[in-house]
């Protein structure tokens, strides 16, 4: 099993005619992922690859179940209110420097409508070996036990290719997104990991800035039972300065990677120095 | 972006919201202004993008033209936690012995996933101080999107710092219209502190703080030249953005290059680890060719006292020949150190030794040889 | 019984201190309506006869059920937003001239919470003998069993004068509000007609503009077994002219006496051609 | 309230939707400015409230300046269903020749309690017909004012009435941008019609209408004035609106007075079953005093060729007494006919009777006698 998506899962892309919806439309495809069909706006009846192009969801013969999102910033509100409207699930917003009204905008629909939004600016989710949803670089990832769940993408992939060699693949995993206002925060999926039979492990990727961290510690001590190794960068990060990722910025007296390691250690979740430390780490809790 | 305290409040008077009647200069002789436009005592005030500003003398009051005469060019190009002081803000001082000092300000908040109302009894100091220190004198509000902040709110929360009557009505309109300049200007913060309520019911908001989001100012193009170049960031900062380039200026002398936010600060922190301090914060971003990474380096270099660099790549989208090559166009003439892994590794590799450089596979080991060789730098000048 | 308001109704008079909430909340305590508070922001502590005065509603010590609205059209939305948070039901909107946009805004977050608001621009809401939350002359109502419906003020005290003194007592009589945007409709309150043991028969008072008469019209045909008397005013209305209500406007084609007419004939709803016709007509179908 | 033509337009533009390039003249000599500022072919359009204006003369076509020249002091001062021609908007024809014609509209429906988006492939025409005749070429859209109005849904509709590609994305943000007029303007209506797309994908509003709530003057105060003698109204109308009064000009010759929009209404209908022909609607509002009953009495005398008056009020708020005394403070000089119920009506009756009148409990009866009296006053003649 996994969580949010698997082999069912039927994928509408929207933006797929820009040059990013191009290339990684081929990567998903290439993967195995059920593309169904992509949507760009005034461009119905073009084609990218064998994927015919519509104007808006209601042509679509096949009806898709969710959709990635590589519309540019100014546009990608519009399209996300257009998937949730529609009823798609999960609607991943791979977008980055999406005003952060427009986030809240799209968060607080989807919750209206109980639908998962992930991102904006996520790498995105994958299920290895039945459905990916995101912009990561495939051969990292594998099969397998371990949940995980990030704030980046690099350092995911990073981290993966490190789990996926020691021989850990993994059942889902999740980019929450590195902006400031996300669709998921960690408590969302740690729930649905700790309910998949078929993960035995969590790993959370956080990093400074917010304290979506401090809430999941507080949150794993009554709830989750599998056990959960954490990794939070940033710890070398000065105040008030965005690191990379919007959200990433320590201020007004929260966000620092210190705290949040201390709510983990707290809640007896160990934390890795570094990110070489994560399997080793997990296999002897796993043990 | 933030505003300069005197557009932020050109824009809250748009808004039907008070504020002290004043002028702007640049420069000495406009000073003269004062006599036909204002009325003494006047406020000075620094337009400079920092906090603590009245602690670190960037505000001087005058009660006279003679007095303004002698400030002003003290004022005026004196420097104020490294930023220089090309503008003042010379405005009406606003009595506060008949009055009260309140804050009112809007917020994102990350963790309600809304925008937050925050009104406070205790004005003209740092609110954080307050939350810390006198929590009672703090109201907060989520905002629910579907409702909107209304003027029933905005009574409540007057209500909730002790106001009543008129002076609680008063309060709650300017909240509120606080928040229609917070919507309309996409805020990531806007804020009164101090919001002067006099005695008589009236209300004159003496600072104005208006943060915009970076990614909206599509919405405002008024802004948008600005949005890169604004005096909160130094001039490498300002050159990294117009570049494309997520850069933080940090006070170390080891450079530091990656691709991936995370990465990059798991590289700072690695750093850190092995007792080498970060020059910089770098990351040049999924996919980025050799002409960024050339672009990067040429930008960590400019600074005189980098000793080595340490360049960390994990090719997903990024293709590690790319990297190779920004880095051999550059040559930089110091210590590199550089970790490459993942898509066109080989070809990547490839290019690197043959032009004399070392690669590393485990981001550790790169790391600290970036810190011996910062060392061995420093050791031998 | 009675519909929407009867004796356990706690009513809280917004804008009590102005010189209408003032002169109708003493008629309302005359008439025996439970007025609990009222409530006026800023001039919270005062006092208007016996009532207490507050800034908002959750500082009153004896909880509301329901509201009427005195307040200035400018101020009017935020005072039923308020009202609708707070979760009172019904709210009864008097205040005339409330711009539309604003009126859609209440109406719209009160079906949101379902909630009923009755007006903006009524006289109002009366169970004779139980409770009066609105600005009709109490004394020509009297207990009964007729459930009357009306888009009208003076019009209707006409016909319950007339109705009263053929000794045809009202369950319930509601003035649906003049403007074009109203939060009740006529069917709304027939199927709660229908529906209430002690009504025995309705009166329907519509006029000119809109097509809630024709919809009810149709709605009658299938859903209503009690007898139905209807009367329209404005045959006589000239096409894009206002008359009076703001709602009552011959405009692009519909909104004329006559199609009015015509689908109630067509439902078998008796119209009477004068006011003065329907206590005879009503007799006829009750007998 | 409706906006003339041309300040309709100039609100469109301000919105970002295209409009012709134009002037605005109120005399003759104005017209020279054509020369500077436009390019022929020119349209000229009179600048009156009325519908049917092309088909009543009042939009005229000019390739020529000599041309321009005939036309304007025709235009100017016209009557065009009794409106007098005051000012002319004068702007670039648009080439239908390469165009199509389309209808976009906001407007707010009372049956599902929504604002409505309309759009039709047949412009230039009334919608109504359109509506009539060639339904499938309108599309419709009730909007939930939760999700709003958002580019998608335009996107939709422009797609249902047969637009492709870059066109449909066009007329999706045109239509979106007037949704935003309507909801800043608190807008009763909204129209394009027709809105001008040109071959090659360009857009322009060809004619404008937008019709402000006037409950929602307030918050419009550069448009408050205006509001209450707006031209769409007759001298008696404005003059009512002004009193506070709710006035229609009827072309009878028997005059209404009465309390309650409904009772007005009703006292309408009863005095055409008797075949009398109303003068007017006259609402005096709940709780009118003498003076006020005096003031609508002088409105509705104003009419010289009015006969009779019925008046009928039921008592509620409204006080027969009040009533009664504003009647014989007036002493109108041509037969009254009145109807009293309710609140002090033995006051009002006996004031009324001690000076002459008559006064009727039932308004049929009261009717009646109104239509008698002017019949009567008709021969007398």
């Amino acid at each position: 099993m996994s969580i949010i998506i698997d082999d069912s899962t039927k994928v509408v892309v929207q933006g797929i005619t820009g040059g990013q919806g191009r290339f990684h439309t081929e990567r998903l495809i290439e993967y195995g992922t059920n593309v169904v069909a992509g949507v760009t706006p005034g461009k119905g009846g073009e084609k990218v690859g064998e994927i015919n192009v519509y104007d808006s969801f209601d042509e679509i013969p096949e009806k898709p179940t969710a959709s990635i999102i590589f519309v540019p910033a100014p546009f990608a509100r519009d399209a996300a209110l257009e998937a949730i409207e529609f009823g798609l699930d999960p609607v991943v917003v791979i977008t980055e420097h999406i005003p952060i009204h427009d986030s809240l905008e799209i968060v607080h629909r989807a919750s209206k409508k109980n639908i998962v939004v992930i991102g904006p600016n996520t790498p995105g989710i994958i299920s290895p070996g039945k459905c990916k949803m995101g912009v990561m670089p495939s051969h990292v990832f594998c099969p397998g036990t371990i949940g995980l769940i990030s704030r980046s993408g690099t350092l995911t992939y990073e981290i993966v290719d490190d789990l996926s060699k020691a021989g850990m693949g993994q059942s889902t995993a999740i980019g929450l997104g590195g902006d400031p206002i996300v669709g998921l925060n960690f408590i969302d999926l740690l729930v649905r990991f700790e309910r998949d039979p078929d993960t035995r492990g969590i790993v959370l990727i956080g990093e400074i800035g917010g304290s979506a961290e401090e809430e999941a510690a507080e949150f794993i001590k009554g709830h989750i039972t599998k056990p959960v190794i954490a990794y939070i960068a940033g710890r070398a990060a000065p105040k008030g300065k965005t690191m990379g990722h919007a959200g990433a910025i320590i201020s007004r007296g929260t966000g620092s990677a210190r705290a949040k390691i201390e709510a983990l250690s707290k809640a007896n979740v160990r934390v890795a120095a570094t990110p070489g430390e994560i399997p080793a780490l997990l296999a002897e809790e796993l043990a | 972006m933030k505003l300069h305290e005197y557009r932020a409040k050109e824009i809250f008077s748009q808004f039907g919201i008070p504020v002290p009647k004043s002028i702007v200069i640049d420069n000495e002789n406009e000073g003269e202004a004062i006599h036909k436009e204002l009325e003494f005592p006047v406020a000075l005030k620094a337009q400079v993008l920092v906090g603590g500003r009245g602690k670190a003398g960037g505000i001087r009051f005058a009660e006279s033209m003679n007095e303004a005469r002698r400030i002003i060019p003290e004022l005026l190009g004196m420097e104020l936690k490294g930023h220089a002081v090309r503008q003042l803000l010379i405005e009406e001082k606003a009595d506060l012995i008949h009055a009260r000092e309140l804050y009112v300000g809007f917020t994102v908040n990350r963790k309600s996933r809304s925008f937050t109302c925050i009104l406070s009894s205790r004005g003209g100091v740092d609110i954080e101080e307050v939350a810390r220190e006198n929590p009672g004198a703090i109201a907060r509000f989520d905002i629910d999107p579907e409702v909107g902040f209304q003027q029933y709110h905005a009574r409540k929360l007057s209500k909730q710092i002790g106001l009543a009557g008129k002076k609680m009505l008063k309060v709650a309109a300017i909240t509120v219209k606080l928040y229609d300049v917070f919507r309309a200007y996409d805020g990531e913060l806007a804020e009164i502190n101090p919001l002067i309520l006099t005695d008589d019911g009236n209300v004159i908001a003496v600072d104005a703080v208006l943060n915009i989001d970076n990614n909206a100012l599509f919405r405002h193009p008024e802004f948008s030249s600005e949005g890169k170049t604004s005096e909160e960031f130094t001039d490498l900062e300002k050159e990294a953005r117009e570049a494309g380039l997520a850069y933080v200026d940090l006070p170390g002398d080891i450079g530091i290059i990656g691709c991936g936010a995370g990465l990059v600060m798991a590289s700072l922190d690695i750093l850190k680890q092995f007792n080498g301090e970060p020059a910089n914060f770098l990351d040049v971003g999924g996919g980025a060719n050799a002409r960024n990474m050339a672009k990067a380096l040429s930008i960590v270099l400019k600074k005189p006292d980098v000793r080595s660099i340490f360049i960390n790549i994990f090719g997903g989208i990024t293709k590690c020949d790319e990297i190779a090559r920004g880095i051999v166009d550059t040559a930089p003439g110091i210590p590199i150190s550089v970790r490459m892994m993942g898509t066109n590794e080989e070809e990547g590799k490839k290019i690197l030794t043959d032009n004399g450089y070392h690669v590393y596979e485990n981001m550790e080991d790169s790391a600290k040889n970036a810190v011996e060789q910062a060392k061995a730098y420093r050791e031998g000048l």
